[in-house]
């Protein structure tokens, strides 16, 4: 990787709105988009008039049931008459909405930008879970009936296996998040589940089990992005975009190691090399990781560096990833159990690091001080990863 | 910059396939949910007003588009309005000829932003822009609440 | 699109993209490919892989502002833009195009999808005084033009008068007011300036560029403006300082996917000088020899709808028209307007401003 | 933004889809897909019974599915390489459900098999095995063979392979 370190303009973040997290929700996917925003602008101090671009994130169209869904969005995410565009990198896409976000401001053609990220699952019928038959290959895999819970799970066995990692050890992952959601407003699986349950939960496609995978979701996020000049002018406390990295796997997934996401190694690179952060573990102080099955949480941190190889499950086990910890992981709850509508819950984790830098995040606040967060999320076929690192004021 | 006309060899497998599901079941939202109530009850149509710019709008909108205020307010009006443009199809959506055409029009309403697209029963050659025209309903208990409770509009 | 990719590579004098370029763009969407998550087939093909790689869910055009933007953010060098159209693998094109609308309040009246197209049409016309013979008069040159387009699919020597004597099947429609789908895929290198001398002498530079949505829901959008078409010109006339847009391009590439849209754009694109379009029209100005040719490639209508790649058709065509390459239509030209829509039912385009060095 | 702050939407249980305004629509999307060059000799070669990659001279390896050209090296592939239809299990799951979500009555075991004659080239496809050899990990790295369909079912898809199963070392 090539990354030119000369960066023209800073890019801060100075608000961010969530709706409710639901299995289902009445209101219309720009309804969702709306309420994001609208609560993203206010908690800016920033009126619609003022936004000069917007960046939609959003994963399959085949969800919320509408062909072109960025246009379709486009009002309710406040992008009226405005250069709107939207992004796509799958269930990556949460993460690479303000990715674009930045570029746009970052590129000094705007000072003002919205990143908004919805996901309306529920549409699809009789479950979500059928819009996945159509992430194949529709010639040498979709024959097969391929589902999503068995990639997943065969991704999870390879990891188990080549690291020798007990099931009860990732379980913990679910109750931590689980657990964690307890404390936030958006939660749609939150609870005080034990690792016992997680293992007695129903048997999917071993090993994943019921209480091991992340619900299906309604919901939508947002925040404000803005150029330097517009952050000092709005608040003391901006959050400013330091590092933003992503990058492809070969669409052959079944030519790759699963045991280890090298495709997000590569974007984590790129992401320190541009914040010049050359020792992850001890340099991010919270992180916000793609956890759509509990052992994904471990398996990126790995990716990402904050933990070697197989080591995650040891962190996770001696109560490092915990609020109070030493490596927060996924203070929010994650997706296992804030909830899961896809592009939204990846924005949702880079909100959180927004609150936890400037220390409003409540009960979830984490116990030791906060400078450096990372937000990432993942997705296509187990093939991209996306980064980004932020830095209090 | 380059450019490839893409051209298929005869040995190249044809693949049928589809990315289809069970279907869609959509919800109408807060606004959605007045207009259709009322349209099936009441046979009137419902519009939203920003309590903050004034704007009215038909379909009815949560949130207004001009301020991005949350709109709580409802006005019933007679379903009765004015053909600002129109359109005569004389295929349907497979591009299958159809006889006789469809008239189908846009319609707005005084002093509302927005209006609906519906099918016009009227003899063409009294079709122009600007002439009036009213929602002829369903049957009361035929409605379903969808616009199709609306057969048409017609002529007044 | 591997075949694409490798010829754009070689065009741009880059031996090795997997060590060279530092970004790639795909704009597709799903429903058009027939793959949730079109994503996932992309970087294989243009040598993304372990690279970031992403999608724009949206025209070709659009997905050249956002690597414009990455190489203005001083993070990339060289971008690498795709964008294609495999129209021919779908089997229920409108059933799909029908998708698009709002389930609520348009899709459950089952409408052919080019209702829109007609309703907006009669509208535009009625507000320019225009005619049915007028449409007739763009097909006619069009796909006149596009008989010395060797990319061309729908080019004929076809008059106005036969045009005129179809029978409409969309009032005032005709099917040959309507481009019909193509296949195709396209790539683009774009390199930030001092990079771009290293690698080839024959550059040709975005001055401006500018994207716009208007509104998606159609009972709110304006019925007989491309306002979507004049936001994004403003943007991009702005960032390429053209103060007098009537007399400063040597022609013009306008999105003609209906007839009438290549008028409104025209208008949106404020390229008649406060002129009449529909006399100039009349006059001829608007063909290969008038005073602004617009669409000399033979537009959409001559050359063919090519989904997602529309933007960047347009963009090949300015290319070879500003290097000299325009075989049997070319035109002396160092600075030309581009334009794109995504077609109906979207209000969403983008606009570049090209130039080449003397 | 803590706990107490009031967020929008409007929930629904299963119970209120009863009482709200509900739009169904069931859209038509279908296609027919061009399987390209390498993909429909891969098919072909199927329906005799054959395996075949495309081989990459730069970086030695052989594609399965077979690509015309290498993702890595971004060159065109330069030959077809028969590969005999045994490898060994990389990963390998049991599945309790349906593709559909519905509960299996018989339990199904799928996974990924590399080739022997074609190191880092896998295919997914299922697996002939007892689900105790996959949960107690036994199945990682055990040889297999292809059993396919007989020729006269075979219709050049990645069915003509009913699965893969154990295969003595």
């Amino acid at each position: 990787m090539k990354t030119n370190l000369n960066i023209k303009n800073r890019v801060a973040i100075v608000g961010a709105g969530l709706t409710l997290f639901r299995r289902r929700m009445l209101d219309t996917p720009k309804e969702l988009a709306w309420g994001a925003v609208k609560m993203a602008l206010e908690s800016a101090g920033l009126d619609i008039k003022d936004v000069e671009a917007v960046v939609i994130g959003s994963a399959p169209d085949a969800f919320d049931g509408v062909h072109m869904k960025g246009e379709y969005l486009s009002d309710g995410s406040g992008g009226i008459g405005k250069p709107t565009m939207r992004v796509y990198v799958g269930g990556g896409t949460g993460v690479f909405t303000p990715i674009a976000g930045w570029w746009h401001v970052a590129s000094g053609l705007f000072d003002v930008v919205i990143a908004v990220a919805e996901e309306k699952m529920s549409p699809a019928q009789p479950h979500p879970q059928y819009v996945f038959k159509h992430i194949w290959d529709p010639i040498i895999e979709r024959p097969l009936g391929l589902n999503l819970i068995w990639i997943f799970a065969m991704e999870m066995h390879r990891y188990m296996y080549r690291y020798n990692i007990k099931k009860e050890d990732v379980a913990l992952v679910s109750v931590k998040n689980k657990a964690n959601a307890l404390d936030h407003p958006a939660a749609q699986a939150a609870g005080k589940i034990t690792v016992d349950d997680v293992l007695k939960s129903e048997i999917l496609v071993w090993p994943v089990q019921r209480l091991d995978i992340s619900p299906v979701s309604d919901g939508a996020a947002a925040i404000v992005m803005v150029s330097e000049k517009i952050a000092r002018r709005l608040t003391d406390s901006p959050v400013w975009v330091e590092g933003v990295g992503w990058a492809l796997d070969s669409t052959h997934w079944t030519n790759r190691d699963l045991s280890y996401p090298k495709y997000l190694e590569v974007a984590a690179r790129m992401a320190y090399k541009m914040a010049n952060i050359e020792n992850p573990r001890k340099e991010i102080d919270v992180a916000e990781v793609y956890d759509p099955f509990d052992y994904k949480e471990l398996h990126h941190m790995e990716g990402l560096m904050l933990a070697r190889k197989g080591e995650a499950p040891i962190l996770t086990k001696e109560g490092i990833t915990q609020r109070d910890g030493d490596l927060p992981i996924n203070p929010s709850g994650g997706l296992l159990g804030v909830g899961n509508p896809i592009a939204a819950a990846g924005l949702m984790k880079v909100a959180e690091i927004f609150w936890q830098l400037r220390y409003e995040a409540g009960k979830r606040q984490v116990k030791k001080p906060v400078y450096t967060g990372l937000a990432q999320a993942w997705g296509d076929l187990m093939q991209v990863g996306t980064v980004i690192i932020m830095r209090g004021g | 910059m380059s450019s490839e006309k893409i051209i298929r060899p005869n040995e190249v497998i044809q693949w049928f396939g589809d990315m289809e599901i069970g279907g869609y079941i959509y919800t109408v939202g807060e606004a959605g949910e007045r207009f259709f109530k009322t349209l099936k009850d009441k046979g009137l149509l419902v519009a939203s007003k920003c309590d903050k710019c004034g704007n009215k709008y038909i379909p009815p909108k949560t949130f207004c588009e001009n301020c991005f205020s949350e709109i709580k307010e409802y006005v019933e009006i007679e379903p009765v309005g004015i053909v600002e443009t129109y359109t005569i199809l004389h295929v349907d959506k497979d591009n299958k000829p159809i006889s006789p055409p469809i008239v189908v029009a846009f319609i707005s309403f005084d002093n509302i932003k927005g209006g609906l697209i519906h099918k016009l029963k009227i003899n063409t050659n009294e079709l122009k822009i600007g002439i009036k025209v009213r929602a002829k309903l369903k049957p009361e208990n035929e409605r379903k609440g969808n616009i199709n409770d609306i057969e048409y509009f017609e002529k007044i | 699109m591997f075949e694409a990719a490798s010829r754009a590579y070689a065009d741009a004098g880059i031996d090795d993209p997997r060590k060279t370029v530092d970004a790639f763009v795909t704009c597709e969407e799903d429903f058009w490919s027939g793959i949730s998550i079109f994503d996932e087939f992309t970087p294989d093909q243009l040598g993304g892989v372990y690279k970031p790689v992403y999608t724009i869910t949206s025209d070709g055009l659009i997905g050249l502002a956002s690597a414009y933007m990455k190489i203005r953010t001083g993070l990339f060098d060289i971008v690498v833009v795709e964008a294609h159209s495999k129209a021919s693998e779908i089997i229920t094109l409108n059933d799909i195009i029908n998708f698009a609308y709002d389930p609520i309040y348009n899709r459950p009246l089952n409408l052919n999808p080019y209702f829109l197209a007609g309703l907006e049409a009669t509208k535009y016309l009625h507000k320019i005084g225009g005619s049915r013979y007028h449409l007739s008069l763009i097909v006619e040159k069009n796909k006149t033009n596009a008989l010395k387009n060797p990319l061309a699919s729908y080019a004929s020597k076809i008059t106005a008068e036969d045009v005129n004597k179809l029978k409409p099947i969309i009032e005032p429609l005709n099917p040959l007011d309507i481009a019909q789908p193509i296949d195709v895929s396209i790539v683009v290198v774009l390199a930030r300036s001092d990079i771009a001398k290293k690698f080839t002498d024959r550059i040709v530079w975005i001055d401006g560029i500018g994207w716009a949505t208007e509104n998606p829901s159609i009972e709110n959008r304006d019925w007989s403006n491309a306002a979507y078409a004049r936001i994004a010109a403003n943007m991009a006339y702005k960032l390429a300082d053209i103060k007098n847009p009537a007399r400063e391009f040597d022609m013009a590439i306008v999105d003609d996917k209906i007839s009438y849209k290549e008028l409104e754009h025209i208008e949106a694109l404020r390229l008649t000088g406060g002129k009449n379009v529909l006399r100039l029209l009349e006059d001829g100005e608007f063909n290969i020899k008038g005073s602004l040719p617009v669409n000399p490639h033979g537009g959409e209508l001559g050359v063919g709808w090519a989904l997602e790649a529309s933007g960047l058709v347009a963009v090949l065509e300015g290319v070879h028209q500003l290097r000299n390459e325009a075989v049997g239509r070319q035109i002396s030209a160092k600075k030309i307007v581009i334009q794109s829509w995504r077609g109906i039912p979207t209000t969403t385009g983008a606009v570049a401003v090209l130039t080449i060095d003397n | 933004m803590t706990k107490e702050i009031k967020l929008y939407g409007h929930g629904l249980k299963e119970d209120d889809l009863k009482r709200v305004i509900l739009i169904e629509d069931k859209p038509s999307a279908k296609y027919s897909w061009s399987a390209g060059t390498a993909m429909s000799r891969f098919l072909l070669e199927l329906k005799e019974g054959r395996i075949i990659g495309r081989k990459c001279n730069k970086c030695g390896r052989i594609l399965i599915p077979p690509r015309m050209y290498c993702e890595v090296c971004f060159r065109p592939t330069d030959e077809w390489i028969y590969v005999r239809d045994i490898g060994r299990i990389t990963t390998a799951v049991v599945s309790y459900i349906s593709a559909d979500r519905a509960r299996l009555e018989k339990p199904e075991v799928v996974g990924v098999i590399e080739f022997e004659d074609a190191p880092g080239s896998g295919i997914f496809h299922r697996l002939n095995i007892k689900p105790e050899d996959v949960i107690n990990r036994s199945a990682f790295g055990m040889k297999v063979k292809a059993v396919w369909k007989p020729k006269e079912q075979r219709n050049g898809s990645i069915t003509d392979i009913e699965y893969f199963e154990p295969v003595k070392e």
